[in-house]
């Protein structure tokens, strides 16, 4: 379970390119040119690390909204990023028709997601169900915030993974607050992962800063998922540095104090300073990977901003699927 | 042609649907060696064993959540309601993941799956073994919704609907499970989802029915028939999409329309109904058009008086008939 | 009497009703330090303190269950769903257990409350926030189902809400939250549920609306006056129980009549409306019976073009009033 | 802590009353007198342990359709039940509009039930938070099936209960099945009172079929919750020696051997032998008991045969509650 220097320099990379460009969604959202931006800064390494375990274009992804790194990770592309920001044609997720960050990517495995809280957790169930049922050895990863465990959808898709012993992993991404909710208000416990025995499934929680223990507690589960073990419910404990969304202003709920306090563990500031550290990340290579990545999401703006809208048509439909589609 | 109950039909439309297609398997409460609380899944358990056959726990959300994660990995789940009544829980993922999950995707996935549910009253189930619901579920584009009234179209439209690519409730009239009995085709038959049927032609008024309600329509017509009023009796059979065409061409050529149906009135399908004639068959019409309909109290009451009370039977329904055949 | 937008409306009946009588409490997400996502309880933590404004756990089905027990038991709970899209959680309890409260208990338990929601499309807000769901509700007998159109109602009919011994849904145009002012008087007042407002007195035909499609009615109604036709503008303010004494008196005066609302067409309200209409104004109808609606596909599209596509307007409505006015 | 005789044989009586009532109910439907029953046979140590350790008219239950022992130790006469069981006039919780064993009775603060399993369970809460907000010293019980306990509504519940420290107690009253379906289907633990550590409450697991046993734990229970240490989960652990209703036929789905077994452990039968063991129960007491309650339930069911149907017109309404109501 040695990682290879190319494969921490491919995580590190990973992590910076979807800060790069989630932070290019709020300067482009704070000057006017898009109309919503929800992030998933802070959460990079829960979701590079999670990444990393899994193989993209055998296992299957039910995101959240939050999950831009492992998006990316799973190979959505900052054009396609960018499409969906601006709500512009061909827009991969949903052809523009959903908000940004409701993801989906057909030929990655990732299934369209919805905004309702915990609604793809039943769906990644049955996902390993159909795996079982196939006999498919892949895996189905699922995203969530810890807010949203309070939802008796997110309870019940995870006692039939357990109950079914299907290969299925939910990552928590516990950032503290739900909006403005502290988890306090949410559950009367200390960790998410404690729920894991109410179901009859190892828990585990993980520092969500740290991307080589979440790649390491995530690499468990899916051997043991991919050998018949069946589910993992991980809790990567993280912060999210800015507020909820666009539409969000974060001061009424927390100081300024404890924001500050959290981003001195910024995970990428962590895992650039671990590189650093065992001399994987001289100055000048870092200085390459930004100036790639700055390449990479100018290039995904200039993309999105002169595509052109959809046609009206387009919002027509069809709303049902022809009968050949699943043929 | 075997002669044969509603139920049986349906069964047997599972049956064929298991054997013609390994993706398709049934979960829901009580499927499994019970055969289901109605028996429509009978002995199907010990045919297809317990992967196929699910048993699953009691709890209609993830049910359906689980179908839907199922159905876009690939699979053509049926998933059983025990009583539409308990259909509720699972009402946002039907309405918000399943009906949605299409458009959403812009065409990328769908839930291909078929939801089927007992409902209706007469049975001595009080407020919660007898609701109609398809109200609620007719109004959600991206859903089918289809309520046979007879041996053929159950096992037909049942058969369609386990290979129809989107999402389908099927609605069962439970009090005619045994009641309705009638001829169904030997060998393999589909009858489509969509069409209404005239299963009854006539000349100076249309009803418009569905379900075991439908079934009561023909009596009654059978009945007003001796008083010399020539009652069109339209079977609607698929709730959504509604076939627009079919009421207005009845209503074009009789000048009356009646709608029927158990379901509480305000805000009911016959709401649906009337106003399509009341716009595109208005130059047609002679009289006003009529709902007969459940009253609206929040359910069938137990007591059989009261039950009674409530439900539209077949004398009731003449008796509508002839008032509006005398406009 | 003071100006004021409709969410400073809403704001000031619930701190009213909360100074009023302590039993009322509101819960929710977010209502407490953070105010609401939309602002609605702003101020309303400081003045009440945590154990009337409670942050509730990210769970709908609870809001709402959790209200239904305080209900009983005696307390006044004003719950707060979040977007009227995260409803359905919650539909069984409201539905099968709020509704059904009294009915079924043959008069001796009630539960008395409201559930507030934010609803409707034009705010950028995706398939996910901007659904209309009031179809869903006005199917329901044993609940009321509010929709206020300008701030004066809005405090009124809140006030009556939270007074009301029975569960109100209480549904807010959220695009009209700060777009919709208007003059509120001072002091005590409410406005009863159930009757519907004549808004604008008119002679050629009737224009039924609520929300923020009423406001537009009023725009459009200025619009085509200046071509010469008179239209009559209803606010149904009360979904349910409907006004049909109000419907069928306007239809009688005009002769013509159209209904109006952003969501789906079929299955929708104006259905309910419709139908009415074409039964008991019958006689009275000089021209088909129409409908301008939200069309039907699974949600308002994100990308603007498509979403105006989806909005019905003030321009659209004028347009269809010219062409029921000239059949 | 120590019981005294009387308390001891009252308990006993008790136990025997349900029982006896509960078998006539059985008798009943077999002569077609009565079209359905649920029983709650096998629970009533489970249920009088927990009525015993409660101070009816102070403390508030939450019912299920098992409930019936603990219904009667709260005050429901068997008169009451008989006429539910008839659906005759004037039955206490719902007017005959309920099936029987959907239990409420107002006077003794026992919330009108309904059938969707696990509604209650956020109910309970609600009624928790109002005792808390009015500082009102009373404990509020909720029964239910541990099959139930696999929806969502029941963890959102009991979460609420934990986050708010609610003077809340749940009885789960595992009898293995839910209908046909054992319960390592609905979970895969091997109790759900381990569940408690996912809310952070005390769980405990007790015999069901020792009603000693079952007082001392909620006696524990009760001592907390009325004095601010918040919830608890109850397991008992016990059998349904009948078919899950009257129209259920239990041996597609267990062995005979397996319930006769169980018969052994009748919880009657248990604590007849302790209470002979101790010289509490001579025969002859044991007789007069028998012949009490015979004359109880005799006159119970001539009363509930000679009563009156409900007039059809109770069945109207009203449907809402009228504005005095909850004054
Ligand atoms: C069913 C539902 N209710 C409410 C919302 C509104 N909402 C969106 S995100 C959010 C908070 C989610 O918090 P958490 O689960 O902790 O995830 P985080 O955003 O912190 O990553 C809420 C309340 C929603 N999307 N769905
Ligand atoms: C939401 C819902 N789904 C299904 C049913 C049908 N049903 C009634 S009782 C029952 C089994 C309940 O089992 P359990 O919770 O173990 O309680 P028990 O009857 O064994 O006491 C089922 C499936 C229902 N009443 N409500
Ligand atoms: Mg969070
Ligand atoms: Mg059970």
């Amino acid at each position: 379970m040695e990682l290879s220097k190319e494969t921490l320099l491919a995580m590190y990379y990973a992590m910076l390119r979807s800060r790069r460009l989630d932070e290019r969604a709020w300067v482009l959202h704070r000057q006017g040119k898009i109309v919503f931006h929800i992030s998933g800064m802070g959460h990079e390494a829960a979701q590079v690390g999670a990444a990393f375990a899994l193989k993209p274009g055998k296992d299957w992804l039910v995101p959240y909204y939050r999950d831009l790194a492992l998006m990316l990770c799973f190979g959505l592309t900052p054009r396609e990023f960018m499409l969906s920001l601006f709500g512009k044609q061909s827009e991969a997720s949903s052809g523009a028709r959903q908000m940004p960050s409701h993801f989906g990517l057909r030929r990655a495995n990732v299934v369209s997601t919805s905004a309702p809280v915990a609604t793809q957790i039943p769906h990644a169930a049955g996902i390993g169900l159909g795996m079982k049922m196939r006999g498919d050895d892949a895996v189905v990863v699922t995203g969530i915030g810890e807010g949203s465990t309070s939802q008796g959808e997110w309870y019940e898709g995870l006692n039939w993974a357990a109950v079914h012993k299907l290969p299925m992993i939910c990552i928590v991404q516990n950032n503290q607050y739900a909006i403005s909710v502290p988890s306090h208000k949410q559950m009367a416990i200390p960790n998410v992962a404690d729920r894991a025995a109410a179901f009859g499934m190892p828990g585990a929680v993980v520092d969500g800063n740290d991307v080589l223990a979440v790649y390491r507690v995530m690499m468990d589960a899916v051997t043991r998922a991919r050998t018949g073990g069946g589910p993992t419910l991980i809790e990567a404990k993280t912060y999210r540095p800015v507020p909820h969304s666009s539409d969000d202003d974060d001061r009424s709920y927390r100081t300024r104090e404890e924001v500050a306090e959290w981003k001195k563990r910024d995970p990428i500031l962590l895992f650039k300073g671990y590189l650093e550290s065992k001399g994987r990340l001289p100055p000048a290579l870092n200085d390459d990977y930004e100036t790639r990545v700055l390449a990479e999401v100018d290039d995904a703006q200039k993309f999105a901003e002169a595509a052109p809208y959809p046609a009206i048509e387009s919002a027509f439909g069809p709303v049902y699927a022809a009968e050949a589609h699943h043929a | 042609m075997p002669e044969m109950t509603l139920i049986e039909a349906i069964r047997q439309g599972m049956d064929e649907e298991l054997a013609r297609d390994d993706c398709v398997f049934i979960t829901g409460e009580d499927v499994g060696p019970r055969g289901g609380v109605f028996r429509a899944t009978q002995g199907l358990f010990e045919k297809y064993g317990p992967k196929r056959i699910i048993d699953s726990p009691l709890a209609e959300l993830s049910i359906v959540g689980v179908g839907i994660g199922a159905a876009v990995y690939g699979m053509r789940p049926i998933c059983e309601i025990q009583f539409a009544d308990f259909i509720f829980p699972a009402f946002n993922q039907i309405l918000n993941e399943a009906a949605r999950m299409f458009y959403r995707s812009g065409g990328e996935w769908a839930a291909p799956m078929v939801i089927r549910a007992p409902y209706g009253g007469g049975v001595g189930g009080g407020l919660y073994h007898s609701q109609s619901v398809e109200a609620f579920f007719a109004h959600i584009p991206g859903l089918k919704v289809v309520i046979p009234s007879n041996p053929k179209d159950a096992k037909g439209l049942l058969k369609s609907a386990v290979r129809d690519p989107n999402p389908v409730l099927f609605l069962e009239p439970k009090k005619g499970y045994r009641l309705i009995k009638g001829f169904v085709p030997e060998g393999e038959y589909t009858v489509p989802i969509g069409p209404a049927h005239v299963s009854r032609e006539g000349a100076d008024l249309t009803v418009f029915a569905y379900g075991i309600m439908h079934y009561y329509c023909l009596q009654a017509a059978a009945l007003v028939a001796k008083e010399g009023i020539s009652a069109e009796v339209v079977d609607l059979r698929t709730l959504l999409p509604v076939d627009k065409a079919a009421i207005v061409a009845s209503v074009r050529k009789t000048g009356k329309a009646m709608i029927v149906h158990e379901d509480n009135l305000t805000g009911g399908y016959g709401g649906e109904v009337a106003a399509i004639i009341a716009d595109e068959a208005f130059a047609d019409l002679d009289a006003p058009v009529k709902r007969l309909c459940g009253p609206d109290v929040p359910g069938v009451p137990f007591s059989h008086p009261m039950q009674d009370w409530f439900m539209p039977n077949p004398e009731k329904i003449a008796k509508a008939m002839k008032e509006l055949a005398a406009y």
